[in-house]
This record gives structure tokens, C-alpha cells and sequence, in this order.
């Protein structure tokens, strides 16, 4: 795998998985169904053949998972832990806020864990309800844990060899839509430079789009149609690390456009979009133009998939948004 | 509600004490194994010979209706179709409770969801699928395991308010490894509540059979650790999973709290319409499951025993046939939900 | 109970349940050792023998007790569930995002949970790991449900009051610290009117406070002492409902002072401080001074006892972020 | 490491066979009642003794710290003292690991954390109380059962690396009801883990007594409910409890898989220094299980078979009260903790 290759973000996982488990041996993969199925999604197709007696499929039980993979950790291994589904690490809450956040911590460094735990999230694949939940927000309000969540295939590589190699737990956050829909060329060398950090992805002096996972592609779309069709031209900045935030990016960027928008699936209300407002009115109340508006699902439950487009940050949200802020001095 | 006293053998005691087989009454092809019992009532035959083939035509159309891209995921009860009919022909509607898994629409369906609205809710119309308020039934449980606690609280409130019903829950093999799965049984001991557990055995969770799911032999062994009975059944026949049920439903009735039935079955289709089961599992092993198909066994039984004619039985999937077409057709007529519905019922206005 | 009578917080709530049964004998009390211990706090004391059959000792399984309360609701009691402390909700994370918040909206109104889980939270005593976690915040992030924390006596009986007879599931989140040091008059009526809504504490034009629970002493301490040394008049808004966010009296209050100060003991990152913040900016951005600070615990991990007053937003932190924002235009 | 193979009966085995009664080999009286075993290893008996007696020492150095407001909350082992030092004594601290709850002191200690570094944890010198690297153990827990599936994983590891660790973690008669417990148990069966668990059934959760707890007549057998072998073992009894660990140890090492111990003993005192049992327990109660002090149990044995006599006793109890003192005023010595340790070990710097 270690050829530039174009793959899919789906197939960049894998990659990235396998390449980890080839360079490291301690590292091993467990979850629902990831073995001989190779996951709901394909993601760990192979692996389970390629690397016998390092790949789990387990039983049908969340907190195990995660719990056990903390164990796993401290008896020497790098586990990479598969949640079929992010809406069901509720079910593994307590482990993953209580144990694996706080391990270092607790231990004043006798113990660390090395644990990934990877989950499929996001909206737009009309699937029942949990499937598409976003908790990023959830997670980024707890203190010892890093989220990272990819919208790139590149990234999807890269950012998963990024969080298997970190000493402390990574929650890494897969966008499901665009497992199939989105390629890109997987980086020579697993040891990518540049893993940390967010990332423009598209240049614009009028306007900032912050953005991250499934929505940074809703963002490159609004940007398209207002440069068309408005002559406004918007940045996209991918925020790719969720926890902890890159408020020095954030920042720099926010700075030179002064105008700003944020996008996400997650809910509104306590959204980590919050959490970027109030971060950048703090440091930089004079220098850019307010209100930063938000484009977020509404505060309700996430709602059947023929329904869904109507809950998500649509293009034309985005669009009307940018448009306001654009009114502004 | 009647209150008659069956006496008959003690399924449960007898299973515990025996060698952790199965109870089974109906053999495979059809034939009585237990001769002391008592011939099962021709009517409760024609009954869940019914509900079993109208959930085959339902199967048959859900799955078509996707594969066309009219209809989302489709769960087939396909294989299971005597547990959970057997199971809940021993509640009585009107009086008891139905907690569902994700995988009993015939019991659903007997319980008062018409089939109208449920395949109004495979079609994502929501407000037409909901249930009418008179039908003691929660709505399918997308997260595993996660109904179980709910059932248990159903069945605790009836015996706090000292009303009559019984609480029927379902849940997979795959459930039994959650967290919820032993909170909730845990609570049911404690409490003593009226609670009927099945616990249907397809032997899968979508790609995990059941012995990388657990170790244990048999799941029912689970129940001692609760303080309450446990019994296996051969979920392939009808008058096993009827009969012990029925004996758990009346232990309840009586105030003598839960009881955990495992229903041995078979998944005999995919895990749902994006599953592709052959990646998982050898095509002799689904072959030699075929032949303990539910309602086979159930038609031999019905045939071979005088209760129905073969013509009979035909004349039956004909109907069952039309009455799903039927119900498809009201259940697309109900309007498509609106994008306002996503705001409403967070909330009481 | 009925007379009004100078009580602790603790005895309100105490009144509150009390007064909520014999009101309603579809009312029903579970949980964890509240039943012939009364709570390891003391808040269900006596209601075990005053109504017999009605107050449950259940096993040690916050999963159950939340997932059970749901099935008493559905089948027809008015359920009050007590989770030892607020840190253990992640236990029943996923009974609480995933089943309490959505059964109204997944069976379109045909189930409603009239559901209260009252939990001890927030810090001040010392107490290990998990005990005095503050998580409003994630809370807020789930739609269908209502969070609600009081801060005085005569709040804890009628935000309680209001809490049971809500027919939506409602977390009730008590200030441990103040339940035995704070004191005040119970309603006559439990129908006490107006228990919806922020409430203002203290009054001064120069400036507001925004708090809500345990942090609300540390802001109308902090406002004495801006008032006695910096000559700065400060009103503290004590936000009480957390979920549905009362918007408009935000909106209002600090209109009129221009500047803001939000101080709560969740850490900072994706704290509710941020949506307050990010809130206000949205429609008053023209009106008040920006930027608005946060007084927050800091995005680490809740230490031992003995070092929580370096974590916990204090009265001076608060008096130098207050003093930040007199600063400013 | 060595693999001597004891040759001796299978306790689980017999037990499960038995009818449900826990296993003893010392009665009360400090007599043998298993005649046909043999003669305990007299430094056996004198290591236990000098453990549990150290942990008595510091039971009551703590509470009395705390009473004068010197040491946080403190939970004493009085009562649980043999079947803590009991089931540790068969196990290596060298080569295995430590899981434990957050009321067994003397396993810990035994385990290689300094009596100094355990008091200095109490006192909240958290660097001081660093659990040193070579020690394989993981600290208290609050979280009641969240340990479990940590010590699952712990074995799962050592058994994925080849490595010989057998992996000994323990939980409360409460922490059974919690998820986590069953999750961890049924992984550890499905995997087939080198672990031994020993459920300290003390028959309290704070106030909830182990009847309204489950249901279940025996926390042991909730085991058969996850494949491998459970005991329940009169928890008082130093022998029975260093036995049938060892042999559990034994069959875990040997690849065989976990055995579930349920330990049945008794919390002489309070729950933790903040709690008032006298609400929740009848002092009969307590007047009746002080007769099965596990120390005074013990110490019978010990003068009655000539193993220690009384002033030798007398003078461990001396020595243990002078260590506990010293341990006190090195931990004492360590520096308290600056505030800003809140930031350090949240990340790798
Ligand atoms: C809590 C949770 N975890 C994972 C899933 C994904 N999932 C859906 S069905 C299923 C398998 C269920 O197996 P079982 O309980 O045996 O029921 P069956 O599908 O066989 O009827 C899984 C893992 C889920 N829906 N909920
Ligand atoms: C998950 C969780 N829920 C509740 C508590 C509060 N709590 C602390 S100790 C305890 C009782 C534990 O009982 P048991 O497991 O029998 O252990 P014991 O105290 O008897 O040693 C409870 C409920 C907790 N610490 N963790
Ligand atoms: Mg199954
Ligand atoms: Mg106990």
C-alpha cells in the first residue's frame, strides 16, 4: 500500500490500517463486525486475513470495547477500536469520558493509552436514527481526549497513522458519506508530516467558512456558488482537529477575511460552533466583523432519513449566511 | 381478563434440570415428539399459520419494494417466524404490553399496528405510522438491548398500579451482550415484575454467530444469575414457543414474576437489505438450517395432521398476498411528511 | 410542608418531592439508596416510610434506573429518579440521548415521558473524581430534553415542582455544595408561578454576570467585592433553565449593561458559556461591548479535592475578568 | 515462572455441583472442617495474618485521620480481610497484574505499592502516590464496575502477547448490577482471558443489602451464564479462599480460561467514613456477622494449631501499628501538590 495510490476515503482507512498494523505489531483492531465481515462499511475488508490473531471481531457490547481496549493498552498493545456507529458510543460514554480521558491524568503518567477508537458519523445516507448523530461537540467538552475527523482521503489516511501513533486517545470520526464519494491520493509515506493542525482548502479573501468532516464538501459547494453567482469570494478552512482546537490557525485566518461562518451537522445549541464564535470574539472582538452566524442542524433529534436534507447545513444555508455576513461592515 | 389454570408439566423446571437441549414438541418434518401432550387446538394452528405467511409476504414485497429503491433498510423476520409468533399468540392484546426488538412484525401486527401504518413507517411516513393510542406497544428499537430497561419499567408501573397486564419483550442474541441487556433483567429479578423475555436465537448478529457473541452454552443459563426461570425452546416450533410462553405469561399473570425464554432459530436471510450473508457464512450451513424452516414445519404439521388442505393453505397465501398489496397502496396514499415535521413533538406545544 | 418555612436547599427538594406526592400518587421515587438510607445526602429522608410502595432502592445500574423510568412513565407513573451523582449520568448516556430525549418525537407524540432525574453535581466538597462533575453543557446538546439547576432554596422547591409536573423528561441538577449552606423560604404553593426563565440576582447597570447553579455565589461575591473596591455595579443573571436557553432575558439584561461576563464550573472547551457567548453576539452584536470573557473551569480533567480551588471559577477570577471587560469601549 | 501442577480436587467444579452453600475449609471457631485436606503451609498462615492484621492498623489510622479532618473519605476493609489477602496470595506480583475496586488496601500493598505512597494518595500527594512502573497494577477506582472490562482487556493482552500474567481484579456485590460487570465478564469468556475475579460479595452497597441487589441466590452463578467456572466461597475463611484462587490461577495460566470467585463475607463498618449504617442496619445483624471476623478467625487457627502464639501475634500487631505510623510521616514528608498539577498529565507533553 505504500504507493501514491487513489483510493476513496473509505480505502484510505484501510490503508492507513493497514500500514499501521505492518509498521507497528503491537497494533491490533477490534469492534462489531470487523473481522471476517470486515466491517458494516468494508473499512477493516482483509485486515482480519492479512493479520491473523490481531483483528477481534467482539461481542455485541460498546462499553466493552472501549473498556477493554483501555486494558489492551496498558498491557502493552495499540488497540484501534471500531464503534459500528459514533450515535452508539453513548453506550460507552462512561468508559470513554470517566476511564479513557482520565488515565494519564489519574495516574500521573504511570499509565497512558494509545487507544484509537474510530466511528462512522454524519447525515446525507437516509439512515435510521443514531447512525448519523454528531457528538463531536460532546467529546470536545471532555478534558484528555483528541478528536480528529477527516473530509479528505489524504486526511483519512494520514490522521488515522497520526491518531494510532498518539500517545493519548484520539476519537477519530469518520464522515460515512463520504466514505464512497470523495478520492484522493494516499501519501507515499505513512509518517506524513503536517498531521496536526487545520487546513485551508480553499482560498478566498471576502469571507471565512469554517467548517469540519461532511460539511467542509457543503462548505467548498456554497463557496462555489457565491464566487459564481455573488462574486464573493469565501475560504473553506477544515478544522480537521476538534480537540484540542487550532485557535492559532483559527485565528490567523479569521483575521485577514474578518468576516466569519461556521457550518456543522451537530446541533445548535452547545455545538462546538460555540466554541469557535466565542474563541474568536474573544481574541479578536476588533478586528473582525460580527456576528459570526452559524449553520448547524436545529435543536431537534436527528430526524428520518427522507427528512434529513431539511435537518442538515444545507448549501443554501450556507450561501444565505455568507450573504448576511457579507452585509456587514 | 380470564385467569384459567392450565395444569400441565413445568416446561421451565423440566428444561432446567435437563441436559440444556431445546424443548421441542413439533418435529422438523411436522410430526408430534412429545405424545403425552394434547393435540394443539386446530384454531390457534389456522391462526399462526396465517400471521406467519402474511409475515412472509411481507418480507417478500419489503425487500422487493428496496431493491426497486422505494423503501429504506428491511430487517426479514424470515426464519424466526414461529418464535415470534408462537410467543405472542400467548399474550392477550388487550391487557398486555408489547416491547419489540426490530425483527417482530408479525407480532406487531397481532398486536394492533395495521399494516397499513407499518409499512407507512418503512416508507418513512411518520405521522401515519404512529401508533394508534389504544395499542399497548413501543415502536422498534434501533439501538440494541436498549428496550429492555423500557419493558422492564412498563412491567414494574403495572404491578405498582396493580393493573393486570404482562409485559412481552424481545430482543436479539446479539442484545444479550449489552450492558442494558443484564441491567434490565438484573431490575426484573429484583422487582419481581410481570415480564416475558424472549430472547430470539438467530444464531447471528449481523456477522457474529452467537459463539463469538458469548460463551455460555445457552443463553437461558443467564436467567439463574437474575433469580428467575430460563428455558431454551426450539424456535422453530410453533407449539413449544407457544406453550412455554403461555406458562411464562401465566407465572406473571400470577405475580411470580419474569421469565427468560431463548428462542433457537435461524436467520435464514441477510441481516437486512444492504447485508450480503455470504461473506460471512457457508451455504451448507444455510442449507441445512432450511430445513428447519418454521413454516414448512408448521404446514406439514397442518397438513399432515387434517387441520388445513394444502388448496387451503395456498388460498391463504393468496390472501396474505393481497392484503399486503392492499396495505401498500393506503399506506402510500398517506402523505409524505413535510420538512415542519422536524420540529414538531421535541416538545409538548 | 405546606406552611412556608425557612429550609436549606437540601429540605426544599426534600419538600418539593414530598409535597409532588402527596399531590400526585402517580409520583414515584427511585434510585440508588434513597429509599431507607434517603439518599446518601439525605433528600428522599423519611418519604420512604411517608409513602409506602412509592420510593424504590434500586440496584447500582444508572442504565436501569434511567431506562426503567422511561418504562414507568409509558406505563403511566411520573417517575423522579435520583442518580447518585451527576458524573455517573454517562452510565445511562445512552438510555438519556437516545431514548428519554426522542421518544415524543420518534412515536410523534404518542409516548411523552413526564420523567425527572435529579443528580447531585458541581464541586466545592472535595470530593473523588466523577463526584463533582459539571455536564451541563453535553446535556444542552441533546435535543428533547430540559435541564434545569437551581441556586437557592426557594428555586430547588419550585424548579422542582415545575420539573415533576413537566410532561417532558427534565434533569434536575443540585449544587451539592449548597445544599446545606444556602437557605430560604418555600413557596407556600408548590404552584409557585413564573418557574420558567432566568432570573436576576443582584442588580448594577455597569455590567453583567451570567452564571446559573453553584457559580452564581461565586458572581454575586465576586459582584460585592467589584462594587465595595472597583466602584463597578454589576447584576448576576442566574440563567436556571440550561435547556431550553432563556434567550430573550439574556438578550435583554444585557442589552441594557453592554458588557459580559459568563462564569460556570463546566470546563471551557464547548462549555455552555460558549453558547451563551456565541448566542448573544448573534443579536446583539451592534449593542454590546465585545468581547465577552468566560470564567470557566480549565480543560483539564476534575483534579483531587485538595487542588479544586485552583480548578473552580473563584471570586477572583472573576473580579479580574469583570475588571477586563470595564476596560473596554 | 513456575507451572507446578497441584494435584487436588476441582473446587468449582464441586461446587456447582453442590447446593449453592459457599465453600469453607476454617470454621468460625478457627477448626479445619475439610478434614481430608492438607495442613495449611504455616508461613502461609503467617503472612496473611501479619497482612490483614496491617490492614486493620490502617483502617483505624485512617478513620481516625479523618475524624480529625486530616484525610479525605476513607473506605475500611474490616470484615473483608481474608478474602482480599486470601485470593491475592495466590497470585505473583511479578508477572501479574492487579485490578482492583477501592477497598481492598492489603492486596494492593502486597502488590509492591509502598504503604508510604498509598497513605500519601489518602492525603492527596497524588505525585507521591504515582503507582511505580513496575508495579502492574491500576489505582483505586471510583467508577463502581468500570475497572472490570480494563482488567479484561489487561489479560486479553497478555494472552494476545503470549506472556504468562494472569490477571486478578476484583468487584463488589453492588458492582455486579452494573453493566460494565457483564459486559467485561462475557468478553473475558468469549476470548477466554487468563482472569479470576473475585466479587467481594460484602452483601452492601452503601445501604442497599444484596436482596434487593439481585434476585440471584448466588453471584456465582451468574458465571455458567458466561462459559466458564464460578465458586462462591466463604469469603471469612483464609483457606478456602487462598485454595480456590490458586486453583483458579492455575487453570488461567494453563490457558483454561476465567473462573468468577464470589467472596462471601461481611462489611463490618461503615461504607466509607461519611456514612451512618445504623440507618439502614439492625446492630443484630452486626452483633451476629462480627462472629465471623475474619481475623479473630484467623488468629483461632493460628494459636490453636500452633502456628503463633498469642504474644507473637501481640507483637505483630505492634510491629504493623509502628509501620503504619512511619509509612504516616514519610507521606506526610512528600510535598503537597502545587496548583499547577491540574495541568500536567492531561496529554504527553
Ligand atoms: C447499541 C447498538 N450497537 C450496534 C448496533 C448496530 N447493529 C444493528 S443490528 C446489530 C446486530 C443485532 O443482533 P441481534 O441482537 O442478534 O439481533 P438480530 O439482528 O439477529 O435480530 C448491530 C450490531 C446497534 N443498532 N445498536
Ligand atoms: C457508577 C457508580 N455509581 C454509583 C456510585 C456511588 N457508589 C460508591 S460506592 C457504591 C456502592 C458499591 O457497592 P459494592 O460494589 O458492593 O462495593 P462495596 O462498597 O461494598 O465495597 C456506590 C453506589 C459510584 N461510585 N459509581
Ligand atoms: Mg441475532
Ligand atoms: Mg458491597
Amino acid at each position: 500500500m505504500r504507493a501514491e495510490k487513489d483510493v476513496t476515503l473509505l480505502e484510505a482507512v484501510r490503508a492507513a490500517l493497514f500500514d499501521a498494523m505492518e509498521d507497528n505489531d503491537r497494533v491490533v483492531l477490534l469492534g462489531q463486525d470487523v473481522g471476517r465481515l470486515g466491517g458494516v462499511f468494508r473499512a477493516t475488508e482483509g485486515l482480519h486475513a492479512q493479520f491473523p490473531g490481531r483483528v477481534f471481531d467482539t461481542p455485541l457490547a460498546e462499553g466493552a470495547i472501549v473498556g477493554s481496549s483501555i486494558g489492551l493498552a496498558i498491557g502493552g498493545l495499540v488497540p484501534v477500536a471500531e464503534i459500528q456507529f459514533l450515535g452508539f458510543l453513548h453506550q460507552a460514554f462512561h468508559q470513554v469520558t470517566q476511564q479513557l480521558a482520565r488515565y494519564r491524568f489519574r495516574t500521573r503518567g504511570r499509565f497512558h493509552l494509545p487507544v484509537t477508537i474510530r466511528a462512522p458519523y454524519g447525515g446525507g445516507l437516509r439512515m435510521p436514527e443514531f447512525h448519523p448523530d454528531s457528538l463531536e461537540s460532546q467529546l470536545a467538552n471532555v478534558p484528555g481526549l483528541k478528536v480528529v475527523t477527516p473530509a479528505f482521503a489524504e486526511d483519512a489516511y494520514s490522521l488515522l497513522r497520526a491518531a494510532i501513533r498518539d500517545p493519548d486517545p484520539v476519537l477519530f470520526l469518520e464522515p460515512q458519506r463520504l466514505y464512497r464519494s470523495v478520492r484522493g491520493r494516499v501519501p507515499h509515506d505513512g509518517a506524513a508530516d503536517g498531521d496536526f493542525g487545520a487546513r485551508m482548502r480553499r482560498d478566498g479573501d471576502d469571507l471565512l467558512l469554517v467548517s469540519w468532516g461532511p460539511s467542509v464538501h457543503a462548505c467548498l459547494a456554497a463557496a462555489d456558488e457565491l464566487e459564481e453567482r455573488h462574486a464573493v469570494r469565501s475560504a473553506v478552512l477544515d478544522l480537521r482537529w476538534l480537540s484540542p482546537l487550532d485557535h492559532a490557525r483559527l485565528h490567523q485566518e479569521a483575521a485577514v477575511r474578518r468576516r466569519v461562518v461556521v457550518v456543522h451537522e451537530g446541533v445548535r445549541t452547545a455545538g462546538l460552533g460555540a466554541e469557535v464564535v466565542a474563541s474568536l470574539q474573544e481574541s479578536l472582538c476588533d478586528t473582525i466583523s460580527l456576528p459570526i452566524l452559524r449553520v448547524t442542524a436545529p435543536d431537534t433529534p436527528y430526524p428520518p432519513g427522507r427528512l434529513e436534507d431539511a435537518f442538515l447545513p444545507s448549501q443554501d444555508k450556507i450561501v444565505e449566511a455568507a450573504l448576511k455576513v457579507m452585509d456587514r461592515p | 381478563m380470564t385467569h384459567v389454570k392450565h395444569v400441565t408439566r413445568d416446561w421451565a423446571a423440566e428444561w432446567a434440570t435437563g441436559g440444556g437441549e431445546p424443548l421441542r414438541f413439533l418435529g422438523p418434518d411436522g410430526g408430534l415428539v412429545q405424545p403425552d401432550l394434547p393435540r394443539p387446538p386446530d384454531d390457534l394452528v389456522r391462526e399462526a399459520l396465517r400471521l406467519m405467511l402474511l409475515s412472509r409476504a411481507l418480507d417478500e414485497k419489503c425487500t422487493n419494494l428496496h431493491r426497486q429503491g422505494r423503501l429504506g433498510l428491511y430487517a426479514p423476520v424470515q426464519g424466526q417466524e414461529a418464535a415470534v409468533v408462537g410467543s405472542h399468540l400467548a399474550i392477550d392484546p388487550a391487557v398486555d404490553w408489547l416491547v419489540p426488538a426490530s425483527r417482530e412484525q408479525p407480532a406487531m401486527l397481532r398486536h394492533g399496528w395495521a399494516l397499513d401504518r407499518m409499512l407507512a413507517s418503512f416508507l418513512g411516513r411518520i405521522d401515519a405510522a404512529r401508533i394508534p393510542d389504544h395499542v399497548r406497544m413501543l415502536p422498534r428499537q434501533q439501538s440494541i438491548a436498549a428496550q429492555l430497561p423500557h419493558a422492564v419499567g412498563i412491567a414494574w408501573a403495572t404491578s405498582i398500579r396493580g393493573l393486570d397486564g404482562v409485559t412481552l419483550a424481545y430482543c436479539g442474541d446479539g442484545a444479550t451482550s449489552e450492558g442494558d441487556f443484564h441491567e434490565a433483567c438484573n431490575l426484573a429479578g429484583v422487582m419481581g415484575v410481570p415480564l416475558v423475555l424472549v430472547v430470539i436465537n438467530n444464531q447471528y448478529a449481523i456477522s457474529t454467530p452467537v459463539s463469538r457473541q458469548t460463551r455460555a452454552t445457552r443463553l437461558a443459563d443467564r436467567a439463574r444469575g437474575y433469580g428467575f426461570p430460563g428455558v431454551a425452546v426450539d424456535g422453530d416450533d410453533l407449539f413449544a414457543m407457544y406453550e412455554v410462553t403461555r406458562q411464562a405469561v401465566e407465572r406473571a399473570r400470577a405475580g411470580q414474576g419474569p421469565t427468560m425464554i431463548e428462542a433457537v432459530t435461524y436467520r435464514m436471510s441477510f441481516h437486512n437489505t444492504s447485508d450480503n450473508p455470504s461473506l460471512y457464512r457457508d451455504p451448507s450451513e444455510v442449507a441445512t438450517a432450511g430445513q428447519n424452516d418454521p413454516v414448512a414445519r408448521l404446514v406439514a404439521y397442518a397438513t399432515g395432521a387434517g387441520v388445513m388442505r394444502p388448496d387451503a393453505i395456498e388460498a391463504v397465501e393468496a390472501e396474505v398476498r393481497a392484503e399486503v398489496e392492499a396495505a401498500l397502496d393506503r399506506a402510500l396514499s398517506h402523505p409524505a411528511p413535510g420538512p415542519e415535521e422536524i420540529f414538531r413533538h421535541v416538545f409538548a406545544d
